[in-house]
């Protein structure tokens, strides 16, 4: 049995009731684009670049953070501080070489090594209890946080871009920054990456089968311990290159950290936990929902994302994408 | 699905009864009694008030936690969210409209039960770490709630001047009667949860927790189980809000914040989450911890990471878990002829 | 079991109805709460005076309150005291005024009001701290605001909290700010918008709490009156650092946006608004939006930008020996700005006032509240004295941006708090907030 | 017909994704039948207890218990038709004690939660009520151990004794007998001929001396479809069941 599967009693058969909630969300969301295409339609374009780049940014951060649940079955609740972390380090390796690519790179590695040792060492104590897996992540959050405040100091810091990124692009009479489009396209590439290595590897075959049964894992003749490592590696170094990423844009400050935890949370809550095709649902529901509330509601926009995840989980338990069971 | 943390080890313990000599709890009953009379007469008025009368309405919003924990293998993060709904209510009615304070408080709770009752029923579904994510975003919902409802909330800033009312003749503002009134509230707290895990209904949240299909396939409602616990439990969490907002006078965003509820995550594991006492004990160890480690050392909140982190490792039961095993194995080590007792490491569940 | 857990109850009723007896009956508790007594009453009681440093090293605002310490030591160090240690978070001795031997302490918070509740009960209460100097941040303010009225017995001097209502509605007795508030240091920018710069249309940018709602109040109270219109007021929530999709809903025809961000978001907010349709808007600034790091981070986009505050770099002698001082003490600390003058002032007129009553505050602290009340500085950034209740009237700056450097162009002499508008009037307003005021 | 069947499937389904685990099975049960359903791992067995016990919703078809139809009814309901089960894996409460199981059985029986809380948990009649079965089924010397702590045969037994404190109608065994030893097989199969002749079981097991003791007619299912039903003898003997199951099963 797997944790977290909701007792399966339905009085009413799941199909019909989800063709109903899904033919009134569709409806919803027509009538609103056709009624935001006509108000303003250079505001429209602009919000749906807006999420969808941003959502460019949240699958960067979420991904890591969906692929570590679905084969440790660890909720890593440090995965914001992975990102913060990645933010720091990258920021000192661009001051130090001036060279951003570098630094991504170097900052993605860092954090990677990072998590590797929190699993090697304290994860892998705790063994296999998913909720006390969870709880020690936390203990590393705080510790992270008190770390990074030590070494970076509590002001705001920009990563420098390079120039090539820095300006923007017109198009029709409409502007657009040049870097917000290549973190999108950061984020294509990434999940490209990570498409080849799970469809495309023997490897990431193993993982596939490992995220949909545990058990098969076990069976299959592979290292497990090494495989479920690397795969915690792998998570880590996504949020670290993530950190980068955001960290050039936004700038890093403290309490970042908790931002980017949540906005995972959001995203795989959306997507289904531990399904990479879900983080990527998921980052595009988050990013569109969020610009738009923005841009309607900007007092309350937090509350209005907040509050379209709760609704979607009350509805799907398991998220959009997530098993029906 | 049983894991270390939700495994009915309370049960082995009681069940030992005939190991464990009555009187001994006899003993340790008038001790807790004997202390708890004794401490505003010998602790300084700082330690009074700021450690052992905070601790005390924290460890209402922890127990209430434990409870989940142990009783229910819920770990919600909602818990700080349904305390800072019960003390925003109870704020801005008594301080900004001038209602009666008990009325205020009264509303207050009745206000964060019917809200655990939803979020009971919005996340009866969810189990294991589903249910920490689903009331994680649940409780940072009714952070930024707080954060930027300002007609109700007052936004940052919060609400002040929070005063707090007179029990008949007695003024609760002295911190001695506020003591005892925290203290006879704890105690009920406590009575409560512990008779309701005993009720029909405890027992089947109990065993909603250890196979919620049996459950259902017995003829039970494993969702009305869930919600009425959960239910249960942010009622102890509410009465905790509303006696903190008296405590402190204000209330504000950052009382629901993540940092925390992390707080009474740790108060609670520190506690160790098999007797809901321990949520007393990690909450005193908690609230001591931060005010004197932060005159040691600048890297305060690491130490309180890493001794969290440490204790998540070593000891599933908490630091209580801790002097008992330690305890345990001096016993063995003395009575070096008995057999050895397989006591200390409990069997993990269907792993 | 549960008969063993009744005893303690019962007992525990008992022992509460008793101890209604010992109580002291009903004291009002003015700001409301549970007040531990204060220890160690008074510096008679221990020998030693104890001033309680309250700012915030922690959380995002960490920055801030390192510059806060630095120029709260600095005024120390001037006095004669020694470092304990180089930490922000290291206290200080060797001081001694009117043979009273005095003590520095330090406390942090992370900004909200909570948290610096706490650490200011752990001043008072734990550490006995005779008077308490802090905190930082607006809410903060309000939040020990009620507390000093718990406790009389202990003088309150502000840090660089900047919240109106600290001192202008309900004020505390032994409440006092020698520094402006957030309203007041915007005298003088609405009405140069509107009658030189000539922008007629402006909307506004600023965080969702109270700091910004008394900075964008200060802007638009004149500026509505010389005949201003702000369309719409953009809130966003703390910490944002995506303007983007907020900067999507300004709308097109306006002459200019009022931005009141701090620092790196005012530099990521104007670097995001020049990526959009609005490129190049002009751009009025709040007091902590123009510093330094914004003004090199934007470059040439920087030039024109105007904004007002209560720090300039004046061609004054206490201005360059304080800036030399502070140099020389803290070699990692920036120019001088808001924070770490805000607690040099404050801890000056302290200490003068300490000074002036000899040390001595066992008359519960009557002497030192009244040397306080009537104390008038000569600070870096000009003359300060206090009004009726305990707020700095001080002169407030205006600024513009010019080849990259922030240059004064006019000063506002002693603006006092109802921006020399009728006390009784000015009370009657409502308090700013995201709706008020308003001229659409 | 309807007042002597006390359970009837038409047309039942259930589609997992692609898989068509259930496939339109016909089924009637009259009252008192002991009825044993076999196949090989895979064929649908598990899948279809699941659907009569409502432990998954149907994808299609009808469910009628004793003249009921409860196609659309979760499982608690059935319950009060007079169904109860067991599970393929032991499903009991872990971390209470075996007294505690077999009285929360006992409290499902008696109407749920809502008729037990006036009573408290202290009911004298309820306790004894499971005294006797734990006597029955031998597990009286375990009452106060966890269950979580039973050998897995104990499991078994306590699994069994929780189905019987429901008083059932209709009683539905998923491989009761797998992992027991040849001594507790025996007791289990006493037990089961012991049952009131008016009870309805239904039984998946492997082991053909206990099923083929305890039951008077067979269902064979393949592939999620019933593809042979009749007497033990008729059915032992077909030739396709042989290849199907018999020969998957001991290959």
């Amino acid at each position: 049995m797997a944790v977290g599967a909701a007792p399966p009693t339905s009085r009413f058969p799941a199909v019909s009731r989800g063709r109903v909630l899904w033919t009134a969300g569709g409806i919803a969301v027509l009538a609103l684009t056709v009624r935001e295409l006509v108000a303003a339609p250079a505001v429209f374009v602009t919000t749906v670049l807006d999420g969808l780049t941003t959502a460019g940014l949240y699958f960067l951060v979420a991904s890591g953070f969906t692929l570590i649940f679905g084969l440790l079955r660890v909720t890593n609740l440090a995965h914001g501080s992975f990102y913060l972390a990645g933010g720091y380090v990258g920021y000192s390796l661009r001051e130090a070489t001036g060279n951003w690519f570098l630094a991504l790179a170097g900052a993605a590695v860092a954090v990677a090594l990072l998590g590797l040792l929190f699993q090697l060492t304290v994860l892998r104590l705790v063994g296999g209890d998913p909720l006390r897996e969870s709880l020690v992540t936390i203990g590393l959050s705080v510790v992270v946080a008190d770390m990074t405040l030590a070494v970076w100091g509590g002001s705001s810091l920009d990563i420098t871009i390079p120039p090539f990124l820095g300006s923007t692009i017109e198009v029709h009479g409409l502007i657009y920054s040049r870097f917000r489009l290549a973190l999108l396209g950061l984020a294509l590439l990434v999940g490209f990456g990570l498409w080849v290595l799970l469809h495309r590897t023997r490897l990431g075959m193993t993982i596939r089968a490992g995220v949909d049964d545990p058990l098969i894992l076990a069976t299959s003749g592979v290292n497990v311990p090494l495989v479920l490592s690397f795969v915690f590696g792998l998570g880590s170094l996504m949020a670290g290159l993530a950190g980068v990423a955001g960290g050039s844009y936004l700038s890093l400050s403290q309490g970042e950290d908790a931002r980017y935890l949540l906005v995972s949370l959001l995203v795989v809550i959306v997507g289904g936990l531990g399904s990479v095709p879900g983080a990527v649902v998921g980052s595009v529901v988050v990013g569109l929902v969020q610009a738009f509330a923005q841009v309607h509601l900007p007092t309350y926009s937090v509350l209005v994302t907040f509050g379209v995840m709760i609704v979607i989980l009350a509805v799907r338990p398991r998220g959009v994408l997530g098993g029906a069971e | 699905m049983a894991s270390d943390m939700t495994a009915g080890r309370g049960d082995q313990a009681t069940l030992r009864r005939p190991w464990r000599a009555p009187r001994a709890r006899t003993v340790a009953a008038v001790i807790v009694v004997v202390i708890a009379a004794a401490i505003p007469y010998v602790t300084s008025s700082f330690v009074f008030v700021q450690i052992v009368i905070q601790s005390l309405w924290m460890a209402m919003v922890a127990a209430s936690l434990v409870f989940l924990v142990r009783f229910a293998g819920m770990v919600s993060l909602a818990q700080t969210g349904l305390y800072g709904t019960a003390g925003y209510v109870t704020a801005n009615l008594s301080a900004i409209r001038g209602l009666n304070p008990w009325a205020a408080a009264g509303i207050g709770v009745l206000v964060a039960v019917a809200l655990a009752f939803v979020v009971g029923m919005i996340s009866s579904r969810a189990r294991g770490v589903y249910f920490i994510m689903l009331t994680l975003a649940v409780g940072v919902f009714l952070y930024y709630f707080a954060l930027q409802y300002r007609p109700f909330t007052f936004g940052f800033s919060g609400i002040n001047g929070v005063r707090v009312p007179d029990l008949g003749p007695v003024p609760l503002s002295d911190p001695l009667n506020f003591y005892w009134f925290t203290l006879a509230l704890s105690v009920a707290a406590l009575v409560g949860l512990y008779t309701f895990s005993r009720s029909p209904l405890g027992l089947a949240l109990q065993a909603d927790r250890d196979c919620p299909e049996r459950v259902e396939a017995l003829g039970m409602s494993t969702t009305a189980v869930r919600v009425i616990g959960f239910t249960a439990a942010g009622a102890v969490a509410s009465v905790g809000g509303v006696l903190s907002v008296w405590f402190n006078g204000q209330i504000s965003p950052g009382s629901l914040d993540i940092t925390r509820t992390v707080n009474i995550l740790v108060v609670a594991v520190l506690g160790g989450v098999i007797r809901l006492e321990g949520a007393w004990l990690g909450a005193l160890l908690f609230t001591a911890l931060t005010a004197y480690v932060s005159n040691i050392t600048n890297y305060y909140n690491s130490v309180i990471g890493l001794v969290y982190i440490a204790v998540v490792l070593v000891s599933p039961n908490g630091v209580p878990g801790l002097f008992t095993a330690t305890a345990r194995s001096l016993q063995r080590a003395l009575l070096s002829s008995a057999p050895p007792r397989t006591t200390a490491r409990p069997v993990n569940g269907e792993k | 079991m549960l008969h063993r857990m009744v005893l303690p109850a019962l007992t525990a009723i008992a022992l509460a109805v008793s101890g209604c007896g010992a109580s002291t009956g009903g004291k009002d508790s003015g700001g409301g709460g549970i007040a531990g007594a204060a220890n160690g009453s008074g510096a008679a009681g221990d020998g030693v005076l104890k001033i309680g440093l309250l700012s915030t090293l922690d959380g995002p605002f960490a920055a801030l309150g390192q510059a806060a310490n630095d120029g709260a030591k600095l005024a120390l160090l001037d006095a004669g005291a020694q470092r304990s240690g180089t930490g922000y978070r290291d206290g200080m001795t060797g001081l001694t005024i009117g043979g009273q031997k005095v003590e520095l302490v330090v406390e942090s918070s992370d900004a909200t009001p909570d948290v610096a509740l706490a650490a200011a009960r752990r001043l008072v209460e734990k550490d006995g701290v005779d008077i308490l100097v802090g905190p930082l941040g607006g809410d903060e303010g309000l939040a020990v605001k009620g507390y000093a009225k718990q406790h009389p017995e202990v003088t309150f001097v502000n840090g660089t909290s900047a919240a109106q209502n600290t001192t202008l509605r309900d004020p505390a007795a032994n409440f006092f700010r020698f520094t402006t508030d957030g309203t007041q240091w915007m005298a003088g920018l609405g009405a140069y918008t509107v009658n030189t710069l000539h922008y007629k249309r402006v909307v506004t940018v600023a965080e969702d709490y109270s700091f910004p709602y008394d900075q964008v109040g200060g802007f638009m109270t004149p500026f509505c009156g010389a005949g201003g219109h702000v369309p719409k007021k953009v809130w966003v929530p703390l910490g944002t650092k995506d303007f983007s999709s907020f900067i999507s809903s300004i709308p097109k025809d306006i002459d200019a946006l009022y931005v009141a961000l701090g620092g790196t978001d005012a530099l990521n907010f104007v670097k995001q608004l020049d990526e959009s349709s609005l490129k190049g808007t002009p751009i009025v600034g709040g007091s902590i939006t123009v510093d330094g790091a914004v003004i090199n981070g934007l470059g040439k986009r920087a030039d024109g930008i105007v904004s007002a505050g209560p720090v300039a770099a004046l061609d004054t002698v206490q201005y360059r020996d304080y800036a030399a001082k502070l140099k020389a003490t803290f070699p990692q600390a920036g120019p001088p700005g808001l924070f770490d003058i805000g607690y040099y002032i404050e801890m000056t007129a302290l200490l003068k006032a300490l000074t002036e009553v000899k040390g001595k505050v066992d008359d519960g602290h009557k002497a030192l509240n009244a040397a306080l009340a009537k104390l008038t500085l000569d600070t870096p950034i000009g003359p300060v004295r206090l009004d009726q209740n305990r707020q700095a009237i001080a002169n407030n700056y205006l600024f513009q941006v010019r080849d990259g450097q922030s240059a004064l162009i006019q000063t506002i002499p002693d603006v006092n708090q109802t921006l020399g508008l009728d006390r009784a009037a000015f009370v009657a307003q409502p308090a700013n907030d995201r709706d008020h005021p308003s001229c659409p | 017909m309807n007042d002597t069947a006390s359970l009837t499937l038409r047309g039942v389904s259930r589609r997992f994704g692609g898989l068509l685990a259930v496939d339109g099975v016909d089924m009637h049960l009259p009252r008192g039948a002991r009825r044993a359903l076999l196949g090989p791992n895979g064929a649908g067995k598990t899948t279809l207890v699941n659907l009569i016990s409502g432990a998954l919703p149907l994808t299609s078809g009808s469910i009628t218990l004793f003249g009921a139809d409860v196609s659309r009814e979760p499982g608690r309901r059935r319950v009060r038709h007079g169904l109860a089960r067991t599970y393929q894996q032991s499903k009991v409460f872990s971390g209470l004690p075996v007294e505690t199981n077999i009285e929360l059985a006992l409290i499902g029986a008696d109407g749920g939660l809502w008729r037990a809380l006036p009573g408290g948990r202290r009911s004298r009649a309820r306790h004894e009520r499971a005294c006797r079965l734990a006597v029955e089924l031998g597990l009286v010397e375990q009452m106060g151990k966890p269950a979580g702590a039973l050998s897995h045969g104990g499991k078994r037994q306590l699994e069994l004794a929780m189905a019987l404190a429901c008083e059932p109608r209709l009683l539905v065994l998923d491989e009761p007998a797998a992992g027991l030893s040849p001594s507790e097989r025996q007791m289990l199969t006493d037990l089961l001929l012991r049952l009131d002749p008016d009870l309805t079981l239904l039984l998946i097991e492997h082991d053909m001396n206990v099923a083929l003791a305890v039951t008077d007619s067979v269902t064979v299912m393949a592939d999620g479809r019933v593809v042979a039903e009749g007497t033990p003898e008729d059915v032992v003997s077909s030739r396709l069941v042989q290849d199907l199951y018999l020969g998957t099963a001991h290959g």
